[in-house]
């Protein structure tokens, strides 16, 4: 028996024009609990937000109905002016007479306004039962998670860490750097990827406020934004980094070779080893597989006959500093944390889902990332272009949207094949200036800064263009053929070639499932993690205080990386800065003396927000607050009604119903 | 079995393993059978167990809480139990439970037995219980069904229209006078305060009339689906002759073909409407 | 509305299944204006006793709709939803209302197209099967 | 007394249905009797062994409304209107229905039962087989007590022996065809009889025996034997909120409910089943006999019969007289 | 009215005053659209909030302050009223109850112990009491909260002091600004020892504090006969037919609710 307010907006003409507004005031006045209805042209304007706060007062209102546009447009506008008045904003009750009554009614005045009428009185039932809502401040720990050690995780851990911050910088691979680590150039600009990325590495392990942990993975976080709790796993490096110099004495020496997956299997690298000269921090882990000793450790304990592998132990003999620590296991920390960056970053499409391209199958079919490392100095081949046989490749096709852009694999653009595809073109004609080099389009995508000055550069510098798609590749007579129909003249063509670079496609990172699972993060149809809202809130997720950076979001190049690291950071930084944050309002409670204890509600919720306690010898449940995101599904759960959800109680929604 | 029981009892009681044996005694009538609690070994002698032992007693198990209690089990009171351990409002260490392998129960009212086995043993699938401390009597090989299984009663309702249902069901739903006693007697009705009992929010209020007594009786059902083990009890305590456990049937067999569930039988399975399958074709 | 005119009772979770409803409106999409919306925060909000209600309270259809399934604001709801509310449909299909009365529906932000056409065709369904009883 | 042969039943109900509305034994589903409003004379089964609802919510409906409020309107009170013959009622529930006048017209009197009451001739009828729980003698009545009736009926042979004993009743029974009665009144069967007058005087020095939570161990704290009991008459009453007010509803309640005596703050004086069933009890064989003079318990056996799990009232009669409660 | 023979139906009053006593407790002012209710001292009347429901509540004031209710936000009806403000319709029916027998008190010592929302049926007595120094002894009220801002008429405790000795007492302890005494209220009966020579101890409040109360005042050799309290109960009716408050063969509602210890030591049941 609240005193209600209903206030009916003409929004113009837009509802006035069709429902009779008059009368929905006429039957809003003599509904139970109305102590004024009103309407007003323009009730979201700051004159027809006075009048309704002039109304309140004067009229001693403890609720207020408006009747206008859709809440999910003003709701927050009639909040405030509630607020400005006195009253808690969530005593305020939206009517949507504008989107779901004279916008679609239009041609229906009459029902229409009958309908308005009905949707004022459910409102007004809902109204008088509504309760005043407070948020709850929450104090939050100040240090950050940065997850992933690519160009996006480093800058987004530097940008916070230059605010003050202390930050832990979690990589999963022995060394940060990420996918950039491994390109020679980047484009348009043509810098040597290393030279700009190193210095930024260097700095991550030098800052006084990030704690770097390489090869190592997050397993469980719980806990909210503000006061995460975060399980990390460190994995055995079997090497004491606390002792070890990185004088590269042991990786020297080790006699075990094995492909290096840094170079993506095109070179190779010891079972004691650092990925790359610049790894950070620059001191090796042990490859428990590979490594001799390990496995002759193995072999000792599974018991087996016969002759065990040598025991080798050639680092361990050799290491300056007795580094080397063959008893180390993984180990498990828990760390608090306020705010979490994702930076997971991506994986290259694998092109041999895609036979007739003959990807593994074929000699000198290649991948760009492969490309990439051919190309780089500290590469496998030195930086030479080189064909399996060692020759120079002299007649070169790039081809472009493999996996992207294709229906039967991934609809979206990769965004990156293009421009890079075009820095092969460029680098191919700068070491081989014989070479000649196809580029097999769908459209030519260069838009970026300086972008299309580098299309026609290349162009210029006698690249072939070839528009359209690629039909096969098989093995021709004298190398490679590219069978393909050009789009532009129509003809079907065969065109042999020494080396197919394949300028594949971006995609989630084969874990990101896991990765979402564990972070609570939502993923697009794509697989790639989901924003929070695309346009307008790019790097937050639904998971509170949980932030995206990088390609984990959807391809992007080398300057968006940075740019979403920064903006995460920003976010992050924002969060941090704040000595406490407020908990959602409307978040379930729980009434105990109608509770049973059944636990059904723990069972259901999807944040894990609900935990048994005992009260008085009886186990009840309880609802944790700054878990709570309120999606009610608890409360509809609970047979004896014992959970409620603030703002959309059962005794609410049960007013709209019977105001029917 | 009468005399095992009864040694049973006795011994748990002599012994101080429980506070209280719930088991059976003859009714007032001398011709059927009632719950009974003994509290001593000599009080044991009192225990009986036959085909008119319809109460399933696992119903009691809640108000003893925190005492450790022996109760005597037929299959579906077992199942019962299940019921209460999953949703926690027993402690299977707090309960000695002396199974009894049942060969089904008759329609009984006070004053009036017979020798007609009730409906829901006609579909009743197990013959010794799912859970126990201690057995009475010889599992029978399996299959233990001993009728063919069949929802007949559910069939034909199905196969009329809707209209003659909301008849059908409307008719008996407007004689309910809300005492509860289908509620009450339930095992699986533990709630400290029932929803039909709340006044705010007023789901049904104190009014005893359609409409709120069909509130009632579909609430109380879809409260149910999932959770009930097909006693029967509901029914038989039912002064007027309200077919409950046709709703409550009908459905089990629906929460079974669609989820695969059943209560009662394990209770460590995932309570279907506390689970889901991202995938699932059942709308 | 008259006696003869369908009531359609509408639950539509906030999060899309709403926004859906705004853009039918925001396209000015027309549809019968039989249905009366109650916004819920998510489809899983939706305790079966409000439907049960709105039955009681002579609603001739209950339309219950969420996110698709998937896409669920509360990553969970919808799953929880659509297995509560088959069940429920089930039964008050056994209790005599017919099974097409109670119509559980997803429909995204984007699709007020859908929206409309679902109310629509909703009311036209609920019109051949006459009034309830 | 007249005789009332079973050829001439159906004219004279057609003709009380003429007068007003007929309420009598009619069978609703096999071994299903309830009192209910006759729309054929061929529905009346006068050969019913019992109604598991007493004709009690003919006088206090199981749900009323008191009234409707709505601030622009004021008060609206719904009416009571037309006149009513009760057919077919055992002594036991005529005694019921007196019983019922106790609290309901003892001042201040609840304007709606007074006029309901007065508006309803209650026809007796005698029961020529007692059931196993039956034990009315105990009360002053028996199977064939024609007091607390305006009119009665016998079963003989034929038809009925038919008498009135009001004024009401005489005009109910003006438009039968009678005959001079030949048949002598038929012996009524045996009811054994409980001393419960000597039970009320020990009664009260067992309240505290623990006899109460022993036979409360198997109560299920429904209401059955309130709600089929013709003298108990607990009620609630609550507001619906209508579209523009309320409307106040009086609706039977049971003092076995758990949440009967809970008050707001959550304290409740009766919380155990064992006081709850105790007060039932004390109620009907102590308090309303101190406060009326009367037992509040009409032999009927319902109770008896419909429990769930069989708290048998006579048992615990026999169980106080013989001092058994004492030390249970 | 439609007519006074329907014992259910409330004369409707509109609320002309609210004041907040506490955080939860409001004291309520009513003016009878109609008709008239003459009460005494310990009676109540049950209050409706229409579409709601009816409560029963102790009159806060003496008959000639007009009808005054002091009301604790608790359940449904409570959480209406508390809802309500000046102007705005409630009904009411009563009175009901027995009262405080206040002829009997003259010449004697009072004591007046109250907690909580307790002392709501108490005002009138105080204010009776004050009114009426010439014709009783000495005054002491103890009163009790949970915190100082737990008190209700803490506006009229200036009065109060001026007309009876007045002892405040809060528990638990955490009340900085309390400068007062900190102990439950069967402590502060003990602690001050009050005479039980011609006098008359009269004490409402949860039914806890009653217990211990009237265990302290019997160890200071108060009769029961001398213990005055009323009961509380979960009523409906207000008229002994509902069967809801009977404790034995007593109604609250129409035997009570002011019983004396000795009345209620005859009664059976736990209350």
């Amino acid at each position: 028996m609240a005193r209600i307010g209903v206030f009916i907006c003409h929004c113009g003409h837009n509802i006035a024009g069709v429902i009779d507004v008059g009368r929905v005031v006429e039957a809003a006045k003599r509904m139970p609990g109305v102590a004024y209805a009103g309407d007003y042209i323009y009730c979201c304007s700051d004159p027809g937000q006075a009048f309704i706060r002039q109304a309140i007062k004067e009229n001693r209102l403890t609720r207020v109905v408006v009747g206008a546009c859709s809440p999910r447009m003003h709701e927050k506008t009639f909040q405030e002016v509630l607020a400005s008045a006195g009253l808690n904003p969530f005593l305020l009750e939206m009517a949507n007479l504008r989107e779901h009554c004279s916008w679609v009614h239009s041609e229906a005045k009459e029902e229409a306004t009958e309908k308005a009428i009905d949707l004022i009185r459910m409102a007004v039932a809902k109204a008088s039962r509504a309760e005043p809502l407070f948020a709850k401040p929450i104090p939050i720990t100040k240090r950050a998670l940065v997850v992933g050690g690519g160009i996006a995780g480093i800058q987004a851990a530097l940008d916070i860490a230059n605010a003050g911050f202390e930050v832990v910088l979690v990589e999963r691979e022995p060394t940060i750097g990420g996918k950039m680590a491994k390109f020679d150039k980047t484009f348009p600009t043509l810098d040597c990827a290393s030279c700009i990325l190193t210095p930024r590495m260097v700095e991550v392990a030098k800052h006084p406020n990030i704690r770097l942990m390489t090869y190592a993975e997050v397993e469980e976080v719980k806990g909210y934004a503000g006061n995460f709790e975060v399980r990390i796993r460190q994995k055995a490096r079997k090497v004491d980094h606390s002792k070890c110099t990185g004088c590269g004495t042991c990786w020297q020496k080790c006699p075990t070779k094995v492909p290096s997956e840094f170079d993506l299997g095109l070179g190779k690298r010891t079972a004691i080893y650092i990925p790359f000269p610049q790894a950070v921090p620059p001191k090796p882990v042990i490859d428990t597989v590979n490594c001799r000793y390990m496995a002759y450790l193995e072999f000792v304990r599974s018991g087996r006959e016969g002759k065990p592998p040598p025991q080798c132990r050639i680092c361990e003999k050799l290491c300056p500093t007795g580094a080397i620590n063959w008893d180390e296991e993984d180990a498990i920390i828990t760390e608090r944390f306020g705010a979490i960056v994702v930076a997971t970053g991506y994986d290259l499409f694998d092109p041999s889902q895609i036979p007739q391209y003959g990807y593994g199958r074929l000699d000198n079919v290649i991948t760009s990332l492969e490309f990439e490392r051919i190309l780089n100095a500290s590469g496998p081949t030195g930086g030479r272009i080189l064909l399996k046989d060692g020759r120079e490749p002299k007649r070169v096709a790039i081809v472009h949207c493999v996996g992207s852009r294709d229906l039967n694999y991934n609809e979206y653009c990769s965004k990156v094949c293009c421009m890079y595809s075009m820095k092969y073109a460029h680098l191919i004609k700068e070491r081989i200036p014989d070479a000649e080099v196809y580029e097999f389009y769908i459209d030519v995508r260069s838009a970026g800064k300086g972008f299309e000055e580098f299309y026609n550069r290349v162009l210029d510098e006698g690249v072939r263009f070839v528009r359209g798609k690629v039909a096969e590749i098989f093995k021709g007579k004298d190398g490679l053929s590219v069978r393909f129909e050009d789009t532009l003249t129509g003809g079907r063509h065969v065109l042999s070639v020494d080396m197919v670079i394949l300028a594949c496609g971006l995609v989630p990172q084969r874990d990101a499932g896991e990765v979402a699972r564990i972070f609570k993060l939502s993923r697009s149809p794509d697989g790639f993690f989901l924003e929070k809202h695309p346009k307008l809130d790019p790097v937050n997720t639904h998971a509170d205080g949980v932030f995206l950076a990088g390609a984990c979001i959807g391809p992007c190049d080398i300057p968006d990386a940075v740019a979403r690291g920064s903006a995460a950071a920003a976010k992050a930084i924002g969060l941090l800065s704040r000595d406490e944050i407020l908990s959602e309002p409307m978040t379930a409670i729980v009434d105990i003396s109608k509770c049973s204890g059944c636990m059904l509600c723990e069972e259901i919720c999807p944040f894990d927000a609900i935990e048994p306690q005992v009260v008085r010898g009886k186990r009840v449940a309880r609802v944790k607050e700054e878990l709570c995101k309120g999606c009610g599904s608890c409360a509809a759960a609970c047979r004896s009604g014992a959970i409620n959800l603030r703002g959309f109680t059962h005794q609410q929604l049960l007013a709209e119903v019977e105001a029917l | 079995m009468i005399e095992e029981i009864r040694a049973k009892a006795a011994d748990l009681l002599r012994s101080g393993e429980v506070k209280c044996f719930i088991g059976y005694e003859r009714a007032s009538d001398g011709l059927t059978a009632r719950p009974f609690f003994a509290y001593s070994a000599d009080e044991a002698d009192r225990l009986i167990f036959d085909g008119t032992c319809v109460h399933n007693l696992a119903r009691y198990l809640p108000d003893m809480r925190g005492k450790r209690v022996g109760i005597l089990a037929k299959p579906c009171d077992s199942r019962s139990i299940n019921v209460l351990i999953r949703e926690g409002q027993v402690e299977r260490e707090e309960v000695y439970i002396v199974g009894v392998v049942c060969d089904g129960v008759y329609r009984t009212t006070w004053g009036k037995p017979s020798r007609e086995l009730q409906p829901r043993c006609l579909y009743c699938s197990k013959r010794t219980p799912v859970v126990y401390d201690y057995l009475v009597g010889q599992p029978p090989p399996a299959p233990e069904s001993q009728h063919p299984a069949s929802i007949s009663e559910v069939e034909a309702l199905e196969r009329k229209p809707a209209a003659e249902r909301w008849e059908f069901w409307r008719s008996h739903f407007a004689r309910c006078i809300r005492c509860n006693a289908c509620r009450q007697i339930c095992p699986a009705c533990y709630c400290p305060q029932c929803f039909s009992d709340q006044l705010d929010p007023l789901w049904t209020g104190i009014r005893i009339g359609l409409p709120q007594n069909w509130v009632w009786n579909v609430g109380r059902a879809l409260h149910l689906a999932g959770r009930c083990i097909d006693c029967e009890e509901c029914q038989r305590a039912c002064p007027m002759g309200i077919p409950l456990a046709i709703l409550n049937r009908k459905l089990a067999s629906r929460v079974k073909e669609l989820f695969g569930f059943e209560a009662g039988m394990d209770p460590r399975a995932p309570f279907p409407f506390a689970t889901f399958e991202k995938e699932e074709e059942i709308l | 509305m008259s006696d003869r005119e369908p009531r359609v009772v509408g639950f539509l979770c906030n999060w899309c299944s709403y926004a859906g409803a705004d853009l039918a409106g925001t396209s000015r999409m027309q549809y019968p204006p039989n249905i009366r919306i109650i916004r819920v925060p998510c489809s899983g909000r939706v305790d079966p006793l409000l439907v049960i209600k709105a039955f009681e309270r002579g609603a001739d259809g209950v339309l219950v709709s969420g996110c698709h399934p998937g896409d669920c604001h509360y990553t969970q709801g919808n799953y929880y939803a659509r297995r509560r509310l088959a069940i429920l449909r089930d039964l008050l299909e056994f209790l005599g209302i017919e099974r097409d009365r109670f119509r559980i529906e997803w429909v995204s932000a984007a699709e007020g197209q859908r929206f409309a056409q679902i109310v629509a065709d909703f009311v036209k369904k609920l019109k051949e099967l006459g009034p309830r009883r | 007394m007249k005789f009332l042969s079973n050829g001439n039943l159906r004219g004279w109900l057609e003709s009380l249905m003429g007068m007003g509305s007929l309420i009598a034994p009619v069978d609703l589903e096999p071994g299903l009797t309830l009192f209910s409003q006759v729309r054929d004379p061929g529905e009346v089964n006068l050969e019913y062994e019992i109604t598991p609802i007493p004709p009690k919510d003919l006088f206090f409906p199981s749900s009323e409304a008191l009234f409707r409020f709505s601030p622009s309107r004021g008060y609206e009170i719904p009416r009571i209107e037309g006149e009513t013959f009760l057919l077919g009622v055992h002594p036991c529930d005529a005694l019921g229905i007196r019983l019922m006048d106790f609290p309901f017209l003892s001042p201040p009197a609840d304007p709606r039962y007074e006029e309901r009451r007065r508006r309803t001739t209650i026809i007796g009828l005698g029961c020529v087989k007692a059931r196993p729980e039956c034990f009315c003698t105990s009360f002053g009545i028996g199977p064939l007590d024609p007091s607390n009736a305006d009119a009665f009926l016998v079963p003989v042979p034929g038809g009925f022996l038919v008498e009135a004993k009001t004024g009401k009743g005489a005009r109910a029974l003006a438009s039968a065809k009678l005959k001079e009665a030949s048949i002598p009144i038929p012996k009524p069967p045996e009811v054994s009889a409980i001393d419960v007058e000597a039970v009320r005087k020990v009664a009260l020095s067992l309240f505290d025996s623990p006899y109460w939570g022993r036979l409360a161990d198997r109560c299920l704290s429904c209401k059955v034997c309130a709600y089929v009991c013709p003298s108990c008459y607990c009620f609630d009453i609550r507001d619906y909120p209508t579209r523009d007010g309320a409307e106040r509803v009086r609706s039977w309640d049971s003092c076995q409910s758990p949440l009967f005596t809970r008050q707001a703050s959550g304290y409740d004086p009766r919380q155990t089943k064992a006081s709850r069933l105790r007060n039932r009890f004390y109620h009907k064989f102590s308090y309303f006999p101190d406060e009326f003079g009367a037992f509040g318990c009409t032999g009927c056996g319902r109770c008896v019969r419909y429990c769930p799990v069989n708290i048998d009232i006579r048992e615990t009669l026999s169980a106080i007289l013989r001092g058994e409660a004492r030390i249970a | 009215m439609p007519s006074g023979s329907d014992p259910f139906l409330p004369l409707l009053a509109e609320i002309s005053e609210v004041r907040d006593l506490t955080p939860d407790i409001k004291l309520f002012k009513l003016n009878l659209r109609e008709g008239r209710i003459d009460y005494r001292p310990g009676q109540f009347a049950i209050i409706s909030a229409f579409g709601v429901g009816e409560a029963p509540f102790t009159f806060a004031s003496l008959p000639e302050e007009g009808l005054e209710f002091a009301i604790r936000k608790m359940g449904t009806v409570t959480s209406a009223l508390h809802d309500l403000g000046p102007g705005d319709l409630v009904g009411i029916r009563g009175p009901y109850g027995n009262a405080f027998p206040l002829e009997e008190y003259k010449g004697k010592d009072i004591i007046i112990i109250g907690g909580g929302i307790g002392i709501a049926p108490l005002r009138p007595l105080i204010h009776w009491f004050i009114k009426r120094k010439g014709d009783y002894g000495d005054l002491l009220i103890i009163y009790g909260a949970r915190t100082p801002r737990d008190f209700a008429f803490s506006h009229e405790f200036e009065d109060w002091a001026r007309g009876a000795r007045l002892e405040l007492a809060i528990d638990p302890p955490g009340a900085p600004e309390w400068k007062g005494r900190v102990a439950l209220v069967p402590a502060v009966v003990k602690e001050l020892k009050p005479s039980p020579r011609g006098s008359i101890a009269i004490t409402c409040g949860p039914p806890i504090m009653i217990h211990y109360v009237i265990q302290e005042l019997k160890a200071l050799g108060f009769s029961p006969g001398q213990i005055v309290t009323t009961l509380e109960a979960k009523m409906k009716c207000g008229m002994g037919k509902c069967m809801r408050c009977n404790v034995g063969n007593k109604y609250v509602c129409k035997d009570g609710p002011v019983f004396t210890v000795e009345q209620i030591s005859q009664l059976l049941e736990e209350f």
